[in-house]
């Protein structure tokens, strides 16, 4: 039972936290000829931009209401209306998803009823899904704006439907944490049809950000879950939530159409594989295909080989709350010891980590931290580099954003195959490690004593002739 | 809600600005406060410029006064390198919480400062303002004379909160924060008849080094960059300095100015990109210097090294000429460094066919017209789609530009290069223009292109779509100048009435090679003066954030 | 046209070559219930068995036919009778592969009669397998003896067929060359699998040595192709052998079973790729699952994105032919250069590898091309680590052995996804190395002259007041 | 064909072996010389035993001369360290050809020795004889000979051809090597009374350095290492120490044995593994040399710095008890450190149940039983099934064994240890076994096993499967002491006759807890001497091969 506090600092150094409207537009992102509108001045869309595509690579469509100072003191609805006839009129988006930031929660601006009056205003927009979603920067994460714009994208999108009509039984709804690379993503839609089973990703980043090329250059996400799609998750047989942070869309998603859902807390590692595909096995009525059997073995396999090299390890993490519950418990579970742990926010999950107590601070929080705990493994995002290399331990990126190497969006940690692939790769930068920084020299176990006696020149003997 | 009139006001009457010296008075008053089309902007706030002009000092501790978005969301993503420490790759912002928004974040802020100080010790603190206590009050000016009064330190505010404008503004207000507390506040252990300022430096992969060496060579000392590798108590001294060049003419083009009113330096607007720009930058240095009374003899060794640098430099740009002959280039750029970027191209013999002008001035654009010659096409604002097409359609055969416009020119299987501030090579000075020549030179021969221009060879359906894609585009596009369809063969102009085959079959048939190579766009005499304009009208998308 | 010229050195020094019976026992190793049976002295066996053991982190089968001194000179008829029965009785292998050494090929033993006399004195071993090739260690390489051995397993194991039956439409058998990983068949299984085509890989690595927990410790193979499925292999409509060395064991398939074949030299890159998921699309007349249209786009802008760094890289690769040209290729394709190249063995792929000369050689002469050239990326089997590290070059493991990282048996270079993820690492290797060793410093471009001016004391001014 | 039966004869009659001197004559004949299995084999040559001695000599070229099997295959894959050259890293081969094969191989040999000189130009270079050239008649002596005063370098020939036995005849050899033509070839620039020899330490991991810092706090020089971190003139002079330590029983035994007789140098056979041992040989140390004329206060100070350093450990070991009681140890080594590791690991409160005793003399054996007790469960030559068996029916809670036999263990998802060549940890003296605890504590309680203890729980199918397949085991065992089976309960007899659950059901509920830990093997009174010989007659596997 790990203790949970917050930083007491009043400056926080080299920040692990985004804010959480990114989050949201995040998840915008993941629907079909979306596109994301931060409801803010420039800046914040700007910030937002840059950060998803120096991870992801690929250009991401992200608007922005503009506010200047002066409109800030008029209130947003001019800014927040021209942006939204601007955006239908040039692009043509299937659904505009608007998330408010510091700037317009400050002012008190209220969206709904802003959108209400657009929607009066100017009836072309009447078909236009307006998702609206409150996510000021000075509360809360990333990780928690992806989770309320999911949770609100269910009350808005999804159809309420008839409990008494059947359940379409081969399909599942899908909810990712926003700590789901469009890898992981993938990675689950092939199980999901291994099995049989039809799955709606709510949202889809693997369809819209896995870095294919699209035959015209648009403004808007290509790929994605589409709305159509979306208002229909209702018929579904299950819904399946990964990561805590998705508890409360699923539970909305149960409330307004009746679907039950399974929360999935962790699904890197062997157990929460294991737990996955009975689950999948249990709701499609299959017997698990042979090939996850092998992968079984695989990643059996990986854990044997591997932890000679990650048991005993100290390790420092830092990451958002889901990321850190599933990474630090899965490399608990292979023999690691989390000793330093920080996070961006406040969450159930937090408890549960197998470790002392977790801070929600920053990435010198967790340097410090990790210095004093003698941590001589570092997990963070891109920007932990700095830390490991002051600290001089090797450095796994994780999560969000992930800017200095290439292939963020592919890097897969979920099932079998994705724990065994993550297994092997900590273990290998443990060993370059070992190799590169550790190698015994004669120096390795120095003398006890405070000096070295060496040989006294009075001991060396007369010269003896050789023998032979 | 502090609105910052007077420095703002300032800045925008900047008269040293070449921009608003070519205005008409009623442009001169929409110009630099361009009010943000909401929808349709996607470009950098005040904040982010102020924060890019300041952030390579690098023993400073950078202070983000916000909500965690202005400072959490954008850390650690600039190039700039440092010879010493390493302070300012450090973040520091309040993080201000819901609880600081009720009832004001001076108190955090304040002991904010304290802990910098405490755990950090650096030689001082810039304060950066941002929008939320902008608005909700709060005093950093205030905050940070108590602060500095109290830890015996330069605690500097910055007051350039994100939505009072642009990120050029930006740059304008950290000039003009420096010019107030900074400048002036300090003395050197020394100085020579050879010492220069540098502004609007940022060091950018440590291409600042690229240079210096010459000017040890010559004897001239960098009294003072800013920014780039700088450090606290050079600016403070930089007033010092016996004359200044001006690297980016746009972004401080105020603290010069003032530094020439207040201090008597001179200064003038150089680059150093392309060895003609090296040399003319070079000499406009030293003729200053002995203006200001350096030896006139500085002149003499300038020239030699000009000359043996020159020498060199062409030797090696020789051997590119043949594999550049008939390749043409786009070029996207803030504006600034188009022109000099230009010369620098055509250079190695690479023909230019497009220059962005969007952020630069009537003088800019009349140089990129003299240099670019009649045919010149200046590209005012383009979109994604339209540039996207052109590069499909096979009107160019390399585009250089900022990193967000990347996909648009990759996507379109058309070889690209970073020229802006998250490209990991330095192109400066004589060694910089080789460098960029061996970049372009790898681009344009990397096989990879043929490869994607293929379609998979399982897939007709693919092809199919594609070419419809691209008839679609063209009707899309709002493009005056395009000629009449036909038949399936049509003429479009772009740059030029050129006649060429469309972009469908040239596609189809992977081929750019249809496109008649002894035919560029600059070799017709039809272009007429209505091209310019073309796109003006388009909204501006992705390219707009670029750089 | 690359020109092949053959090392002229007297000294191999820092071998890149692993001998031809260590490839025919690794090729037996692919069959089910295998005892792969090295004729010759124990060190053979055991040296073999090491290096697998280290490679693939997996027990592994190998026997002996121990020959002595006194046994060499009496010849070995009765040290291989020995092992066979041996072998016979204790582990009840469904085949028993065997390889000469040079031992053996030295004191000219005739294997084949020897099998046929143990066979008339033993009547119980009639219905067991005896497979022999020969593989002298003083001719040839690792490849070889692969590529031999598998040609030796059709003509004797794979039932000739009527040539009027018709073939089943479905089957396809698979010559994978020894190049290939567990992680490559498992990759290709998946893909033949989605085309609705039944595979049969000859042999088959992928299923004995993948890292999976059996459920008890037997001495041979465990998984693999069983001998009765290779028997009836000349009942499919196609063979599809990948790597050149494995035309030879496709010739002998078609002669004897008339069963066509197609040869893939590569299946590493893009355009590889097509004409691989072009040939099943046409062989299964299927049209191409949406997977792999997905999968394309990612590996088309995996080239994009990673062309930056890769582009222009000067490579010195050491491997077996058909490696060295499948990579170098790829490589090349992605705009490196490929600046030194050395192999083990003669190929008729060498003279295509697009570079301007191709060295059978070792990797001290890789590490001295490399140092002339000034390549800046370097790749070969483990051995290569210390020429890498002299040379201070970036490195990447690639082939046999590797063992020095864990999961070797689990890279995949083939197809549009395992090209996405080599393409990643590589360039990620590139990174790290630029970050670690070309930081820009402020004598990264020194000055051209001599010496370096510096300020004169003379010039210092006196100092003045300040202004303000 | 040179049959070298000379030397070879000289080593099997070996006196000094401590296996040789307690076996009958009959034994001692077939002993050493032991035919392997044809089929049933599956461990090391004399050609690689030879390598394995020398190779740590980090100084010299050592060239293989044979056909690209015997070091192509094998080299670069043990883990000694070198404080200085690097040169032992390389491999030379002369990569014998059909046509040398043929024409003979002799001139490529010379012809390598004059390219490894001008290129490496070693200290010495040792040219290893293999299986090929020696059937073909290469005389390598000769081509040594030649080059060596060709070239004014020592060129040593180690005739260790593979096939004239197994891996500890080519230690031997290649000791008999170093007698015939090293040993005694240099002076030493100084001598003191203080100088040792190291006789079969290779510095593994460099554990070496574990202990020499105690040897040079005590003034002790190990005036040459034989052959870890090893230099080719150190061995050339070390007819010059005044006492030896014989660290490996039976590597180099004739070595030691010959240099007394011929230099008068007394030896003793010791270990560092282990806190007492490591006290134990320092002692043994200080005495050798105080014999041969040190001063008798190194006794003094030997043992105060035993007091100390045990003292330490300890301590360090006593926080490893409570986390050890009741955990059961397998030690599967070559034989030869079973002894010394049985001690060490006891110190730390583990309980030995079971050391393979298969390369154990008589002696080492008694040692065991003494160690152990009455109920000592000494391995003589147990298959790799047998032993998978004995860990999944969780007759053990750790493993520690060589690298070849580990699968063995950790598919039966037991902890497992590698105390042989290719681990990359050092254990030797008393930082040494404080490591080796914490290794094992780590094994011990890693979370993987609980894990891989359980079963897909989607699958019952395969827990049926393996529950069968451990039925079919208990079958295809040859186990003469196991008790009848009835009703899916039996009684099984592993290394005591104490009641337990079956296999099966023990692994179905995951339930290694089934087994009463209160009840060790040891604690049972019925063990019989039958149990030692119950697996002797099984074949070996995997195991053998694993030194």
């Amino acid at each position: 039972m790990a203790i949970v506090t917050a930083s007491k600092k009043a400056c926080s150094v080299n920040p692990l936290k985004m804010s959480q409207p990114i989050g949201g537009s995040f998840a915008f992102m993941g629907l079909r000829g979306a596109m994301p509108l931060l409801h803010g001045p420039q800046g914040c869309a700007s910030f937002g931009l840059t950060l998803f595509v120096r991870h992801f690579n690929e250009a991401v469509p992200m608007q922005t209401t503009a506010m200047n100072e002066v409109a800030t003191v008029l209130g947003g609805l001019e800014n927040l209306e021209q942006a939204i006839l601007n955006i239908y009129n040039r692009v043509e988006p299937e659904i505009i998803g608007i998330n408010s930031t510091g700037v317009t929660e400050t002012n008190g601006d209220d969206v709904e009823a802003f959108i209400r009056l657009i929607r009066q205003k100017h009836p072309q927009l009447e078909k236009l899904p307006l998702v609206y979603v409150s996510t000021p920067d000075f509360k809360d994460a990333f990780q928690d704006g992806w989770g309320k714009t999911v949770a609100r994208m269910i009350e808005v999108l999804v159809a309420p439907v008839d409990a008494a009509r059947p359940r379409d039984g081969s399909r599942v709804n899908v909810l990712p944490g926003c700590h789901l690379t469009p890898g992981d993503l993938d990675e689950l839609r092939t199980i999901f049809e291994d099995f049989r089973l039809k799955p709606s990703f709510l949202p889809d980043v693997a369809g819209s950000l896995d870095g294919h090329i699209p035959d015209e250059f648009t403004p808007t996400t290509i790929g994605g879950i589409g709305v159509d799609e979306i208002a229909t998750m209702g018929q579904a047989a299950w819904t399946i939530a990964i990561g805590a942070q998705m508890r409360r869309a699923a539970e909305i998603m149960q409330a307004r159409t009746g679907t039950p859902f399974r929360l999935f807390e962790r699904l890197c590692g062997l157990m929460p594989s294991d737990e996955f595909i009975a689950f999948l096995s249990e709701i499609s009525g299959r017997s698990v295909p042979s090939k996850y059997r092998r992968q079984r073995g695989q990643l059996a396999d990986a854990m044997l080989d591997a932890h000679f090299h990650i048991g005993g390890r100290k390790l420092a993490i830092g990451a958002e709350p889901d990321l850190l519950f599933d990474l630090s418990s899965f490399l608990h579970d292979m023999g690691a010891q989390v000793t330093a742990a920080v996070t961006t926010t406040n969450s159930p999950v937090l408890q549960r980590v197998r470790t002392e107590d977790v801070l929600i601070g920053d990435l010198e929080d967790l340097e410090e931290l990790a210095r004093s705990r003698d941590c001589d493994l570092l997990m963070s995002h891109s920007h932990g580099r700095q830390a490991a290399s002051r600290l001089n331990v090797p450095f796994l990126r994780v999560g969000f954003p992930m800017f200095d190497r290439l292939g963020a969006a592919h890097l897969t940690t979920v099932g079998y195959r994705g724990t065994r692939d993550l297994i092997f790769d900590i273990a290998n930068l443990i060993i370059t490690d070992r190799e590169t920084n550790h190698g015994p020299t004669p120096d390795s176990w120095p003398s006890p004593a405070v000096t070295c006696r060496s040989i006294r020149p009075s001991c060396i003997e007369q010269e003896e002739k050789p023998l032979g | 809600m502090t609105l910052l009139p007077t420095t703002i006001l300032d800045v925008f009457n900047e008269p040293g600005c070449a921009r608003n010296a070519s205005k008409s008075n009623v442009e001169r008053k929409n110009g630099c406060t361009k009010q943000l089309k909401p929808g349709g902007a996607a470009g950098g706030c005040a904040f982010d410029g102020a924060k890019i002009a300041l952030q390579p000092f690098t023993d400073v501790a950078h202070l983000v006064h916000g909500p965690i978005a202005c400072e959490g969301n954008s850390w650690d993503n600039r190039g700039s390198a440092s010879s010493g420490s390493d302070l300012w790759r450090r973040s520091f912002t309040t993080d201000m919480t819901e609880t600081d928004v009720v009832f004001g974040g001076e108190k955090r802020l304040y002991r904010a400062v304290k802990e910098i100080t405490e755990k950090y010790d650096p030689q001082a603190i810039f304060v950066y303002q941002t929008c939320v206590p902008a608005m909700i009050g709060d005093d950093i000016d205030m905050v940070c004379k108590a602060a500095s009064a109290k830890f015996g330190k330069p605690v500097i505010p910055i007051n350039a909160p994100g939505f009072v404008g642009s990120k050029n503004l930006g740059n304008k207000l950290a000039g003009e924060a420096l010019l107030e507390h900074v400048i002036g506040t300090g003395e050197p252990d020394y100085t020579t008849p050879y010492d220069i300022n540098i502004i609007g430096e940022y060091n950018l992969s440590g291409e600042l080094w690229q240079v210096k060496p010459l000017l040890d060579e010559l004897g001239i000392r960098i009294l003072s960059c800013i920014s780039g590798d700088g450090k606290y108590r050079e600016v403070a001294y930089s007033h010092r300095a016996k004359a200044a060049m001006m690297v980016c003419s746009k972004a401080m083009i105020n603290l010069a100015r003032k530094m020439r009113q207040r201090y008597g330096i001179p200064f003038f607007e150089g680059s150093f990109y392309g060895i003609e720009d090296s040399s003319d930058s070079l000499r406009q240095i030293a003729r200053l210097l002995i203006e200001r009374g350096a030896p006139a003899e500085l002149m003499e060794r300038t020239q030699a090294l000009i000359a043996r640098e020159e020498t060199k430099a062409w030797t090696a740009i020789e051997r590119f000429k043949p594999r550049f002959a008939g390749k043409r280039v786009v070029l996207i750029t803030g504006g600034v460094k188009s022109w000099s970027m230009v010369a620098a191209l055509q250079e190695a013999g690479l023909e230019i066919v497009g220059a962005s002008v969007k952020k630069s001035t009537e003088k800019d654009k009349e140089r990129i017209k003299e240099l670019m010659g009649q045919h010149a096409h200046m590209i005012e604002d383009m979109s994604s789609r339209e540039i996207y097409k052109m590069l499909k359609d096979a009107k160019a055969d390399i585009m250089l530009s900022g990193g967000k416009s990347q996909f648009v020119a990759l996507k379109a299987a058309t070889p690209w290069l970073d020229i802006n501030q998250e490209r990991c090579h330095a192109y400066m000075g004589y060694v910089g223009i080789v460098k960029l020549m061996e970049e372009i030179e790898k681009a344009l021969y990397n096989p990879i292109w043929d490869q994607l221009r293929q379609g998979a060879p399982w897939d007709e359906f693919d092809w199919k779509r594609q070419a419809k894609t691209v008839a679609q585009m063209d009707v899309q596009v709002v493009d005056p100048v395009r000629g009449a369809t036909a038949n399936g063969v049509k003429t479009i102009s772009f740059s030029n009435r050129s006649e060429i085959g469309d972009g469908e079959s040239a596609i189809a048939a992977h081929g750019r090679n249809l496109v008649e190579p002894a035919k560029p766009c600059t070799n017709s005499t039809a272009r007429g003066p209505a091209c310019k304009d073309t796109f003006s009208d388009l909204q501006p998308s992705a390219l707009q954030a670029a750089e």
